[in-house]
């Protein structure tokens, strides 16, 4: 064991300590490079997207090639797409079909969002609503489309009506599955709090199970974007047919597979642009996570 | 006599372990009381259970102030060991929260800024749970429930995370609005000392299952502060029958 | 309630503006059921672009749905007025108990022929081979099983593949599927597409008294639109005559309805109006290419089990005669 | 301030505290029953189980109601399907139908899921990796199943290994976007106890990443059942026809109602079948939640 | 003069807030040093520095008996404020988390039985987290550590929830196996008794940022215990030289 006594080197500083000044002595520049930083496989903004845009370029670029290799009326690549993209815009078809889709794509979004949420936070939170609600959404989400369509178009006709319950029902399963569980996750620790307060029920929801089930919801949410678009579409094919669906078969029964492509890539890229939109919606939504 | 707080027969199991078997205890008005025992013996269980927080308790009777305390209520709040702040909530939220659900917030501005001021959190008063230390976290929880001027102070290990400082001043104003506003407040508390300057009595328990090793007044008068009360000639004896008492607790279990 | 003798609609023949219900429009929505109109069931395309439903006071909204049974089920829930179809699913339907009328029909004999790649050489050829279907038990297969039966094959002897209308001629170049079932534009397309493919046969030559494409209606809705009826039935037939009559005004809208080009439709125009005479001209729904239908169903095992239904029951040709005697008979076809 | 002698009563007991023998000393019966109990609006078990079943038996009964006053051909009711159920099973096409799926339907599941908890905790842990999946991922997700067909079609053919792709395709999306998603979730403060103990990349992933993901992956794997079942007859339908899609169509083309309701159902019971027994594997997979 | 640990010039900052500014430490060969300092002042985050926790972190040159220690390295293992305990695992389990994936888990049973007992777990050897009290928790997190005979321990409020008796037994425990095995440990802790009883060197942070206000040395001879402490002519004045520059490092930030 060392002695009492210090030697008088800049290590252990002695007392009363003196504040060093890093102004003052600023470390050799060889020093400071060689400053321990921690890696943490962690990519700068910069390199972020070039790999994400790199590997999608990859991916074009492959499918630009395989494409060109296989039968046009089988499969088709990137820049005949891109091309059908520019005629069918100059011919208009494209722009009226986007709207009639986006619009019952909308409506019927918001509405399975919302009755997703508000359905799953309830049965997350109340043991009465779970017992009822789980076997009939079990049921429902294993049934093919295709099952429901005579009955929904009993109800709706095959109008617009209809388009957006389809779109609400395909849309409402994942957000309310993964809200319930969301709900069911909230840390017990913080329920006791709000029961220690006497929170009101709806206070509890606010301070608690919604902030709480958020990761949950929100990858609900997600999930419901891809399912609404592909939703839509079958919407489209099984009522009175019309919007993008209907430029995908009309097309395909002339077997112009570029064009039919233009309406499916479109459809891929609402998903991508949605989901990134969702996350820039969840980091304002939510600023209290940590940044990595 | 009166008694502020009365709980008869506590008992609390979970599965086949019995944690409190049969525990009964009273508490007179404007009485200060700690507990204090072995780690594990089952004061935060004892805690939770006056506070109607476990669906294992079972309480013979429970009142306060000669009211029944059934459930959770607004006259009783609790300060958690484990801090239970709200993630997404800043410290002047998590603050305010037990205001906000009880539709307290009116006109409280001022007692939340004296209490983000006594527990040295104005500057920290923007964050979020996860930029705080840990002691500052513990503030938190502390000034959360001091702010509702409960009738019964539950408090479990409050100043665990902090420093001996910012204990002492801790102390002296947790007190300070216990005295002056509720009257009634049981403390767990680790620290020997910290139990006998705040309380007018201690009890060890041992466990588990928590049984009652020591039930004692202190013989030290209010105000008391560390030098008054190290200097008292009673000091010493009672620290060591505490200690002793603590020990055999530990025993027992 | 048969017959539709009535001398009601009769008084104002003279004047081509029918005008069935009267002074206002009356609105008919028509489900039809392809996704996309083809050459077959254009002729609405053509009465609504001729102005043949203004003629009669009606105003026409269409829809074109997936298959016929979408249609049928439609027309018995109350969404559509008219439903177009093959008639498997009317029959169906009509046997089921469902309360439907057959009013008029458009191709009502088939024109479909069967094409295959360069190794398919005779139907006999198909056994053991993946065969393209749309649905089992819906037209295309239903056709693909008569064909097979000629050959003395049975549904067992081949696979069946399920395929889009887009995979189609892909499936059939890269040899995935050996045969599929065509209407004349698209086989035509196809064989523009790649010239090895070739028809192998051509239905309405195999299947002459089979019975295609009818319009139909609910039973409770004809009883208290007599006037619609027969209005439709007037400006199908007239839209019908003028798909024989004038080559040159039918052949761009037919192209424009259903998106070939106008010269694939003017080489289809051929084998629907003068190969196959595929329209009627008169009142057509003959009772007994209608009983062979059935017949030929209960044969193949597309009928719904067990059941006769009664075609004098589900055929009402009085809005047909009705309209027919109102724009004069006209020749009947070879 | 109380006095500093206590009297004689047994509450504040005095030092030393007798122990108190709560065999010895049983309360009245009068006062046990009036023994404060929390009520946390929990059901007992057979209260759960009633409202369950009730709830259940009030949806057929009204699915009776309704299903008997709509005109046959357009919708059935309760009744019909069992019928047809026992007629179908006479006949021997319902089971053929059945086994033919579940094969599909089995091994395209696990296929999808294997790939989708692996992909997902890939992308949840490493930056590059999400970067470059995520695109492709939202914009495969958002396709149509239609748009796919020809393409899995020229791959694979019509045979059941493109049914059990189609299956494993869309099983794969909610598995894998619920895995990333709680792989991100997973508490950063344990994160970095992995790395204080430098742990390696493999440990991590079974100490931290995979079971504090466990409530993600597993809503994920149930959103994916339901996926699964309305994926294989997708697959049935649009390639070689077969299974239960066949008897769908089938019947379907015939109006034979009850007939096609009897797979769907079938379909459905599935799915609720298999949501219960994936919970129970979570409960014992998972010995550590707290039991409420 | 040989060093154990040298740390030069840590620098950490949270976006604009800069929590430590140019600090170093020097930690003699065999040296135990404890760290006491105001709530929030930054002593986690200067472990967690040295730790290599801390991306934020960047630290100048850092030895480890003369060895760089750039990333975490299995010569160092740290005891957690917050446990950092996983909820999946058993107390065992836990304890053995270290072993397990440094791959020396070999042979190690008996050591873990040992620590299961000294830290009064053997009992608690198959409870899962939730089922365990605060200081339990914090129990198994210092097994943890302890099991890895590490070359330097880095202690971060150790023994904040566990009663005075269990602290003390906890403290000669933990000593006694830091001096048999480890000989190099940083404890941070708010017990300034705690912090005389263990260390040969005292550290005061002040703060945020965090600077040293003392560092001193102890006076008193190992083997060291409370009473033998309590009783040292030098007691009293080291432990009001503390308070003090505890007061001043409060003060100033
Ligand atoms: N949910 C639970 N399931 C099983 N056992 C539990 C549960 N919660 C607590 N226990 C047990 O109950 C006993 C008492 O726990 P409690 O938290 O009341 O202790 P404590 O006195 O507060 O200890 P500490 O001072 O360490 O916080 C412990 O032995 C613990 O293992
Ligand atoms: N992620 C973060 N983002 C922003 N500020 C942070 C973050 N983590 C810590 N801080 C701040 O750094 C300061 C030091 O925190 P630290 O946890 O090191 O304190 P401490 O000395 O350990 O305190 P205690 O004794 O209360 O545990 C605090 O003021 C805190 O608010
Ligand atoms: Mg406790
Ligand atoms: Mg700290």
């Amino acid at each position: 064991m060392s002695g009492a006594t210090t030697p008088a080197d800049r290590g252990a500083t002695s007392p009363p300590a003196p504040r060093r000044d890093p102004l003052a002595q600023v470390p050799p520049q060889r020093e400071i490079q060689a400053r321990r930083t921690l890696r943490l496989r962690t990519l700068s903004k910069n390199q972020r997207r070039a790999v994400r845009y790199g590997s999608l370029l990859v991916i074009l670029l492959a499918w630009e090639i395989y494409g060109r290799s296989v039968n046009p009326i089988v499969f088709t690549y990137p820049t005949a797409i891109v091309q059908a993209f520019f005629d069918m815009i100059a011919d208009g078809t494209l722009v009226d079909a986007l709207v009639d889709t986006l619009v019952v794509l909308l409506i019927g979004s918001v509405i399975g969002v919302v009755f997703g949420v508000a359905l799953g936070l309830v049965a997350g939170r109340s043991d009465v609503a779970r017992q009822i609600l789980d076997i009939p959404i079990n049921a429902l989400y294993a049934l093919p489309a295709v099952a429901l369509i005579p009955v929904i178009v009993l109800w709706f006709g095959f109008g617009d009506s209809a388009k957006v319950f389809v779109v609400a029902f395909f849309v409402f399963f994942p957000v309310v599955i993964n809200t319930q569980r969301g709900v069911a996750e909230v840390d017990p620790e913080l329920l006791e709090v709000t029961r220690s307060f006497c929170s009101s029920e709806s206070r509890v929801w606010r301070d608690l199970l919604l902030p709480g089930a958020l990761p949950f919801i929100f990858t609900g949410i997600r999930l419901a974007i891809g399912r609404g678009l592909v939703g839509v579409i079958v919407a489209e094919f099984f009522t009175a047919i019309s919007g993008l669906g209907n430029l995908i078969v009309t097309n395909a029964n002339t077997f112009e597979t570029a064009r039919v492509f233009v309406p499916i890539v479109i459809l891929s890229l609402i998903g991508v642009v949605l989901t990134g939109a969702l996350a820039a919606v969840e980091k304002v939504l939510a600023p209290w996570r940590r940044e990595q | 006599m009166t008694y502020s707080l009365e709980v008869e027969d506590v008992n609390v199991r979970f599965r086949q372990n019995v944690i409190i078997d049969g525990l009964s205890l009273r508490v007179e008005n404007d009485e200060f009381v700690s507990i204090v025992g072995t780690s594990g013996c089952g004061k935060t269980t004892l805690l939770r259970s006056i506070g109607g927080l476990l669906p294992q308790a079972q309480v013979g009777r429970m009142t306060l102030h000669g009211r029944e305390l059934k459930t959770p209520e607004p006259r009783a709040a609790m300060v958690f060991q484990h801090f239970g702040l709200f993630p997404w909530k800043t410290v002047e939220q998590n603050i305010r929260y037990g205001l906000d659900v009880q539709g307290r917030a009116q006109g409280m501005d001022a007692r939340v800024a004296e209490l983000l001021e006594i527990m040295s959190l104005t500057a920290a008063r923007k964050k979020y749970p996860y930029q705080l230390s840990g002691g500052m976290k513990q503030r938190v929880g502390i000034a959360r429930a001091l702010c509702l001027e409960p009738e019964l102070l539950l408090l479990d290990e409050p100043l665990s995370a902090v420093d001996a400082i910012t204990r002492e001043i801790m102390q002296r104003e947790v007190l300070g609005i216990i005295e002056r506003e509720t009257r009634t407040a049981l403390l767990v508390t680790h620290d020997l000392d910290e139990a006998i300057i705040m309380s007018d009595r201690i009890i060890v328990l041992g466990g588990p299952p928590a049984r009652v090793m020591l039930d004692v007044r202190s013989p030290m008068p209010r105000p008391r502060n560390i030098d008054s009360v190290r200097s008292h000639p009673d000091y010493i004896p009672l620290r060591s029958q505490l200690w002793d008492s603590l020990q055999s607790g530990r025993e027992a279990a | 309630a048969c017959g539709g003798d009535d001398g009601g609609a009769e008084p104002g023949g003279g004047g081509g503006t029918g005008g069935g219900a009267g002074g206002g429009t009356t609105t008919l929505r028509v489900a039809m059921p392809t996704s996309t109109t083809s050459f077959a069931n254009s002729d609405v395309a053509v009465a609504d672009e001729m102005g043949y439903f203004d003629e009669v006071g009606l105003a026409v909204e269409i829809s074109n749905l997936k298959s016929g049974s979408s249609v049928t089920t439609g027309v018995v829930g109350g969404q559509f007025e008219v439903g177009g179809s093959s008639i498997e699913p009317v029959i169906n339907a009509f046997a089921g108990g469902g309360e439907v009328k057959v009013i008029a029909s458009y191709t009502d004999r088939l024109e479909v022929e069967m094409v295959v790649p360069e190794d398919i050489e005779s139907p006999e050829d198909l056994k053991g081979k993946p065969v393209g279907i749309q649905e089992v038990g819906a037209f295309r297969e239903v056709m693909t099983r008569m064909v097979l039966e000629d050959a003395g094959l049975t549904a067992k002897d081949v696979q069946y593949v399920s395929v889009n209308a887009n995979a189609y001629i892909g499936a059939l170049l890269q040899g995935q599927i050996s045969s599929a079932i065509l209407h004349p534009e698209q086989a035509i397309e196809a064989t523009n597409k790649d010239d090895t493919l070739h028809p192998l046969v051509n239905l309405y030559e195999v299947e002459p008294d089979y019975f295609y494409g009818v319009y139909f209606v609910d039973a409770g809705w004809l009883e208290e639109n007599q006037d619609a009826a027969e209005g439709f039935a007037e400006a199908i037939t007239k839209a019908h005559r003028t798909m024989y009559d004038d080559r040159e005004a039918v052949v761009p809208i037919i192209a424009e309805a259903t998106g070939f080009d106008e010269k694939v439709i003017d080489g289809a125009w051929e084998t629907y109006m003068e190969e196959v005479q595929a329209y009627p001209k008169n009142v057509g729904l003959e009772e007994d290419r209608l009983q062979y239908t059935v017949e030929r169903m209960q044969e193949l095992g597309t009928l719904r089990a067990g059941e006769a239904p009664d075609v004098a029951e589900m055929v009402d040709r009085g809005p047909m005669e009705a309209a027919v005697e109102k724009l004069g008979e006209v020749e009947e076809r070879s």
